[in-house]
């Protein structure tokens, strides 16, 4: 049962259309010594009913956040999606597509990747954004590469600050292509300019940055590009896309590349993936920046359409000299992201914004009030923060304990920062109502009381 | 005609999405982030709800997908995507879980990764897998950074070089390149098959792999594959597969049994998962023994007990090129797909593609020049060459004119090493009076070729826009909507 | 073009579900059902999922909605239907209930329809409310067998008239006569209002209710609708609210204040729960304390310890009009739209629909002859008899030709009352721009009908098909598909 | 927050067009002592985040049959719905639409319902099908009403053995319609033809049975179709739409009106709501039947297009003669058994039914062999049947033992049937594998032993 229409009399006459007896004809030109005898050795078919009992009792085995409080965020965040957005993108005409290649049937993913590009360059204050990367990591790193392509320069910097599963994948990007990564430690939770300017040289091809950072903490945009520009280096900043409801916009303190995750954007969590890397440059590189690009265009009666463009850099034309080797992306994941930020809109997505910054804030207040917690930086943050805990309930303990009440705890420190393993970042999004903080901050008291 | 923009849609103080109140106390955000944090403003659009619903209801009539007809892309397999897969996809235990929950919270999603894991090594001959790709060319990038490391792990980290057919797709050499490794482009023979002397000559103790696409480009299975794997294994280089194609081996033959040492899979051609307009994808790649140690991490693994694992204790790993672990949502239609099916049922596909591949070309070779006109596997490349002689019709005014018939076009001018090259590949979901059609369409539009060139070279004439001013798309580039100067 | 039927796709042997096979021993049906019970043949067709797919998805394509445009159908309020409704009544909690389930497996199923009882109750001024009948036509229904039944209670069971205004529904009348009433109409006076005379004339011992649309079917407020109440209690009747025009009273005023003993809501009309191509609906009705008694069972009742039952101890209740509770589901959609909006949201809804009916009457008033132009609700009625007299351009024709720019006709001859009568109700939820779109698209269609009827007369040009033989579909009636002869 | 798109201006300029100050003076209509002052007592508007987790809670009341395995049917039944069915009726262009007055704009509805029309004859074996009804219940209502409206007569006879609720309405209907209804007893589980042939009189109009009946049992329609026919009485058959996979159509007896509940094919169970009552008739009653029907015809240009047609039946034409009420029927639903039928097809259907026999039987054989079970009738029987509970187990404690043991069990006879008390009614359709039907075994055993 494979969604075959044929019918035997379908097969026996195409066999004779092509002029063969039997199926097994159509493989002589596979040598025979590697055409398989049995059947493969994987589990019989299931059929509907049975694939969905066994696909739920697979889900039931995992703890969902429709059951759990997650106050867990560290680059994927329980933000609400409206109901719309689902609604919209599994249409059929959307789901089942592929790239656009031929516009004239396509206007529909063409139109809509072209507002993605623009609601990019709105919330980023950028002049140029592509149709989409794999992920924020994969951004950053092709974000890089493009600037050694640009600045003919072989080393980039990264603060620590930055998110480690992506410091992890910039390495393994920019190693295995055979240039240098330095790493810019952190200072009580954010850059310190000093150590910057120091660590700085003119063979550093891009400095990249997180802002808010992996702590939650805000950093310096504006000394940090005065700092680059010094040494001739561009800017690779990554953003959270929630976060510009009320932050200005690295556009605006001059940044060259900005990417970021967009599963914050209407995008479900799907235990990591997919997610939707967004990737944003100055316009000044609309040759250099890796990926597809629509543009707006005519046709021969003067209406309106929209294409692929800026063609010549990807892979299926420039090959080997291409700016990116990628070809599937996460369009679908830009589209889930453009009909949030319609349905959000400029009131939406600043609320949305501010609800974060306010129930991060009040929780934060409530749970260093407490005897043992406290703030473990000073910086300014947005939606996480980092916390101690005190040295009897360490972070693992805390997470297990606050299971029993219904929630999930925050992000360990310990694994990828030794030196804050007493300590843990929580997020707060416009999802949990006083309430719920309220349980949280309870629970905390009863757990390291 | 050509729907607006949502930005022109757009009125200051409409609103769309319902909100919660700040249900805390509020304090001024200058003073929390302080006040050179703050935006002036941010121009995004103003649209009601319902607004936003015509808009993208709109459009998505006016683009062309599986759900609306036959969709032949070629190296794409356009195949059915099952409903059922979006249903078990979007279920709370899959699509509302944190990737780094703690591991206990998470066994359902780990113990679906890792026998999807082992179906894939199973299904290609292979001894492990991993989904961390999110796409082929990930894939690709993925396994020819293992290549490398292989490579200097075994003492010679100078082999700089791979070999790829000029056949190839674009991705192969762009993913070689961005390894820093040099590519060398190795011949098609007349056969439309991989040029074995070319080959033999261009190996070397330089040569770090071969990438090959089998069944390759023009639709053929590479006959001489052992001896190839053979040759570059002599040779102490690596064999990658590129295996965008699969949907033509399932059931029937596996890399692996070919000497392949690495592969990588399209979720989203062979195993149904659905393209959504560009993307998300998955790259999934198989690995033999040799290559295993060089996995990215985190690895999912298996203790004795039964319980799975986010295993990162492993010393040759390449590194990671994902955030988390891939595209699991993708990853959980894949194995829907196939858990469905079963051996028989994967069977079938490979039969079924390779049947209804040969049964186009048998009916319109009479029409259309076929390169290499013999068995093919689940596709087959013709070309308009004998058109473009006779009027000047070329393969694009062809696909062109197909739309006119309601049908989507082949692949256009690829592989490159074909003269105006159509790939078509119909699947193995498609009905004999969809092909019986498609092909009727194509004979008629050689006829019109031949009788009145024009109107197949002014095509389309029945979408809702003619075609597209390519040259002003880059000349005039225009990426992003502008309010016009008040 | 339009697409064939399923059955002309149909192939013997194909197959699309993916069924389990029989995994307990089986045995012959002939032997367990009796050889004379098996049917010989079952002519259903066989096609695969993806042409079902297929099929529908193009169907789909050629049907007009309010997700694709503006819809202003007067008396059917096409308002947006929020997405969210969708959602939550797909719950499996909701959705996965089976409802003769133990009364503890249901309570928050049972609890829902009991505050959307309350809510239904507080909106319209009754005093207890159900959601039993699942259109509007059923509370209809059930009102009339309930005022039947009071009235025989009361000692007067020979008060058999039903006092109906011309103006109404045609479900009004059709209603009244399944219950054995009579029904006598009332006229309308010239200003569009219940004529006072008449309903005093026909008021007797013999009324056993007047049936009134309130806003009436002309879109205007009956503005003697206290001492209608009055008069026709003075003459032992009972008042029937038909408030299919609710969508304009919202928040406003309420029947119950009004004097009306019973009303019927449409969940699918004023809460926003989708009409479906015709269904289903919900026809909740709402009722004074005086024909509480007589409310259908089961009766959603709440006992002291805060636990909710299907109560049938109801001993004057008229019985049952469902083989359930109604349509549970459109109620879940309903109690969401009433929670998501709350008591302002409500009001917001009826000053807005009111807004937008009277922008709509102001804008085309020079156009097209209204009957009553001056204030009025929810909905607008005007009449295409001037460019009859002048062209002999019909209602008919102006609708047709609407659909060619791209709007869904109004309600077309009704009320009957008004001549060439287009009754456009454009609902809160449709923006200033569209209004003033359809405005431009009217106005421009009384110029063609003035200046160039033929285009207005043999509209639409631009929808799939045009204008259908409507007798042929009556004198060769086709209402099945049949394979032809072989 | 409803849905509203005008903005202050927007209002301002509207009422400036009308000729008003504000809002308020479009009430004048409305007299001032109706008008409402304060705000509706109704608790305070929901966000969509609130609203979803509201409803969520409300929803987590309910034992729901994701996570019960439901042996209950009795009118409703747990049958497997294709996730191609969803995924194509929440399609907005058929959701958002109404009945489709306009045809040339609403040919996708109007084909779809003739399709169904088509289905629902080749399914029943009958000659016309309307495009639905509320609910089978009412569909037999209105079916013995068009009987009464046909023979012009009074009386309506209705078997015993015919669902309860089903008679409940239907007497609701004819007694309010001011006729008669008579009950024909059942005879161990099945109409007896010697008390039919005493029982009728030229003054029955028709007289309705249930196959398979209430019970599960098969009735013998041949003799029942011979013996009305004797008094010139029609009949109203109301069948069980997955039963005709297998069972000879009540056309084939010559049945003059076929109803039924369609929620078995593809729709959900919702709590008994919504619901699909099919209507099928002889076409020499094409001037009498309830509800809508569509037709095909031609448009101006000779293409087949469909509209619905035999209109002056229907109430907005004939008013008081209408041949019934019905104007918004359960035309979704219908589409939804539309998609079901396709998708299931000639061999799927007769699978279903086949695996509810089999799977029925091999219930019903085991439970039987169990000390102090019996079968409670003899007659054959589809994917229903009755069984026989000992004494000091009666079937309300057995279905509350059985909740433990993670199931829903069978329909308790007690309230319609008090001589049936010590009786439930047990239903096993194709979603049950042989390892369900084991353990619902093991715990009878446990529970009665
Ligand atoms: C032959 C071939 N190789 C590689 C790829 C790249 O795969 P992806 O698009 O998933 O990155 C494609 C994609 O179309 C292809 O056709
Ligand atoms: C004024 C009026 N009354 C009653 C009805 C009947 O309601 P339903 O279609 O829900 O049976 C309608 C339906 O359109 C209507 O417009």
């Amino acid at each position: 049962m494979a969604y075959i229409p044929h019918t035997d009399d379908d097969r026996r006459e195409m066999l004779k259309t092509i002029g063969v007896q039997e199926i097994a004809d159509l493989f002589a030109p596979i040598p025979e010594e590697v055409r398989l005898t049995g059947d493969l050795a994987i589990p019989p078919a299931l059929d509907e009913i049975g694939l969905v009992r066994h696909l739920q009792s697979l889900a039931e085995k995992n703890r969902n956040l429709d059951r759990y409080l997650c106050f867990l965020g560290a680059g994927i965040y329980d933000h609400f999606s409206p109901a719309v957005v689902d609604a919209l993108i599994s249409r059929g005409e959307f789901l089942t597509s592929y790239t656009p290649y031929q516009p004239e049937v396509s206007q529909g993913m063409l139109q809509s990747i072209y507002e993605y590009q623009t609601l990019i360059c709105q919330l980023t204050g950028m002049e140029l954004a592509n149709a989409s990367m794999y992920d924020a990591a994969t951004a950053i790193a092709e974000g890089a590469l493009m600037a050694i392509d640009i600045t003919h320069r072989d080393t980039v910097v990264v603060a620590r600050s930055v998110h480690p599963h992506y410091r992890r994948v910039l390495e393994t990007y920019i190693l295995r292509s055979g240039f240098k990564l330095e790493t810019l430690d952190h200072d009580e939770g954010v850059m310190s300019m000093g150590v910057l300017s120091k660590q700085l040289s003119d063979n550093v091809a891009c400095m990249v940055v997180q802002q808010p950072n992996f702590f939650g903490n805000l950093e310096d945009l504006q000394t940090f590009h005065d700092e680059i520009r010094k040494v001739g280096a561009l800017s690779v900043v990554c953003v959270d896309p929630i976060s510009l409801g009320l932050l200005k916009p690295p556009g605006e303190f001059g940044a060259d590349i900005v990417v970021g995750e967009g599963q914050s954007l209407g995008c479900s969590m799907g235990f990591g993936g997919p997610l939707l890397g967004f990737f944003a440059c100055k316009r000044e590189y609309q040759r250099k920046f890796p990926g597809r690009i629509v543009g707006a265009t005519t046709d021969s009666q003067g209406r309106r359409g929209f294409t692929m463009t800026l063609r010549t850099r990807e892979q299926d034309i420039r090959r080997e000299k291409a700016t990116s080797n990628i070809c599937t992306n996460e369009a679908l994941l830009a589209l889930c992201a453009t009909i949030y930020l319609c349905e959000m809109g400029k009131q939406g997505l600043q609320q949305v914004a501010d609800l974060c910054l306010q129930k991060a804030h009040y929780a934060f207040d409530r749970l260093c009030a407490l005897a043992g917690v406290e703030p473990r930086f000073q910086a300014p943050f947005f939606k996480e923060f980092t916390i101690r805990l005190p040295f009897a309930h360490p972070p693992a303990s805390v997470n297990q304990a606050l299971l029993d009440y219904g929630m999930i705890g925050g992000y360990e420190l310990r694994k990828f920062y030794p030196e804050l393993a007493d300590s843990m970042i929580l997020c707060v999004t416009e999802t949990k109502t006083r309430e719920d903080i309220d349980r949280l901050v309870s629970a905390m008291a009863q757990i390291t009381g | 005609m050509s729907d607006s923009l949502i930005f022109e849609k757009s009125v200051p103080g409409r609103r769309a999405a319902n909100l919660p109140e700040c249900d805390v106390p509020r304090r001024d955000p200058a003073e929390l982030l302080g006040e050179g944090n703050l935006r002036e403003s941010l121009p995004l659009p103003e649209v009601s709800e319902l607004e936003v619903v015509r808009h993208y209801t709109r459009l998505s009539q006016r683009n062309y997908s599986i759900d609306y007809g036959f969709y032949p892309l070629g190296s794409c397999t356009m195949k059915y995507n099952p409903k059922v897969n979006e249903k078990v996809a979007r279920l709370p235990g899959f699509a509302r879980l944190h990737p780094l929950q703690d591991e206990t919270q998470v066994q359902g999603a780990l113990q679906l990764l890792y026998d999807l894991h082992q179906m894939l090594a199973e299904i290609s001959g292979m001894d492990a897998a991993t989904v961390q790709p999110v796409a082929g060319a990930h894939g690709e990038l993925l396994s020819l950074m293992m290549i490398h490391e292989y490579h200097h792990v075994h003492g010679s980290p100078d082999r700089k070089l791979v070999l790829i057919p000029d056949s190839a797709h674009g991705t192969n050499p762009a993913s070689a390149a961005r390894c820093g490794f040099t590519v060398k482009s190795i011949s098609t023979n007349a056969h439309g098959l991989t040029d074995m002397d070319a080959l033999k000559a261009a190996l070397n103790e330089n040569v770090a792999a071969l990438m090959l696409t089998n069944p390759n480009t023009v639709g053929l299975f590479e006959s001489d594959i052992v001896e190839i794997c053979d040759l570059v294994h002599q040779a102490g280089g690596l064999v990658y597969c590129d295996g965008a194609n699969m949907n033509a081996m399932l059931g029937i033959t596996r890399p692996g049994d070919m000497g392949f040492d690495v592969m990588h899979f399209n979720l989203h051609k062979t195993f149904s998962t659905p393209h959504g307009g560009g993307g998300p994808g998955c790259g999934a790649i198989g690995v033999k023994a040799n290559l295993e140690p060089f996995l990215p991490i985190p690895v999912v693994s298996r203790r004795e007990d039964g319980s799975y694992f986010l295993n990162e204790d492993r010393p040759h790993a390449i590194g990671s090129i994902h955030s988390f672990y891939g595209n699991f949502l993708n990853a959980v239609r894949g194995y829907a797909y196939i858990r469905a099916l079963g051996a028989k049922g994967l069977r079938e596909v490979g039969e079924n593609a390779i049947l209804n591949a040969n049964y186009i070309r048998a009916r319109i070779q009479e029409h259309f020049d076929i390169p290499h006109n013999r068995i093919c596997m689940h596709e087959v490349v013709i070309s308009a060459s004998r058109q473009k002689s006779q009027s000047g019709v070329r393969a694009m005014d062809i696909s062109k004119r197909l739309m006119d018939y309601g049908f989507h076009p082949p692949t256009n001018y690829f592989p490159l090493i074909v003269p105006e090259a159509l790939m078509i590949e119909p699947t193995e979901t498609e009905s004999k009076q969809t092909l019986d059609a498609f092909c009727d369409a194509l004979i008629q539009i050689a006829k019109e070729a031949a009788e009145n060139p024009e109107i197949v070279k002014s095509a389309p004439h029945h979408t809702p826009i003619s075609r597209l001013d390519e040259t002003a798309a880059v000349k005039q580039l225009n990426v992003k909507w502008v309010p016009a100067e008040a």
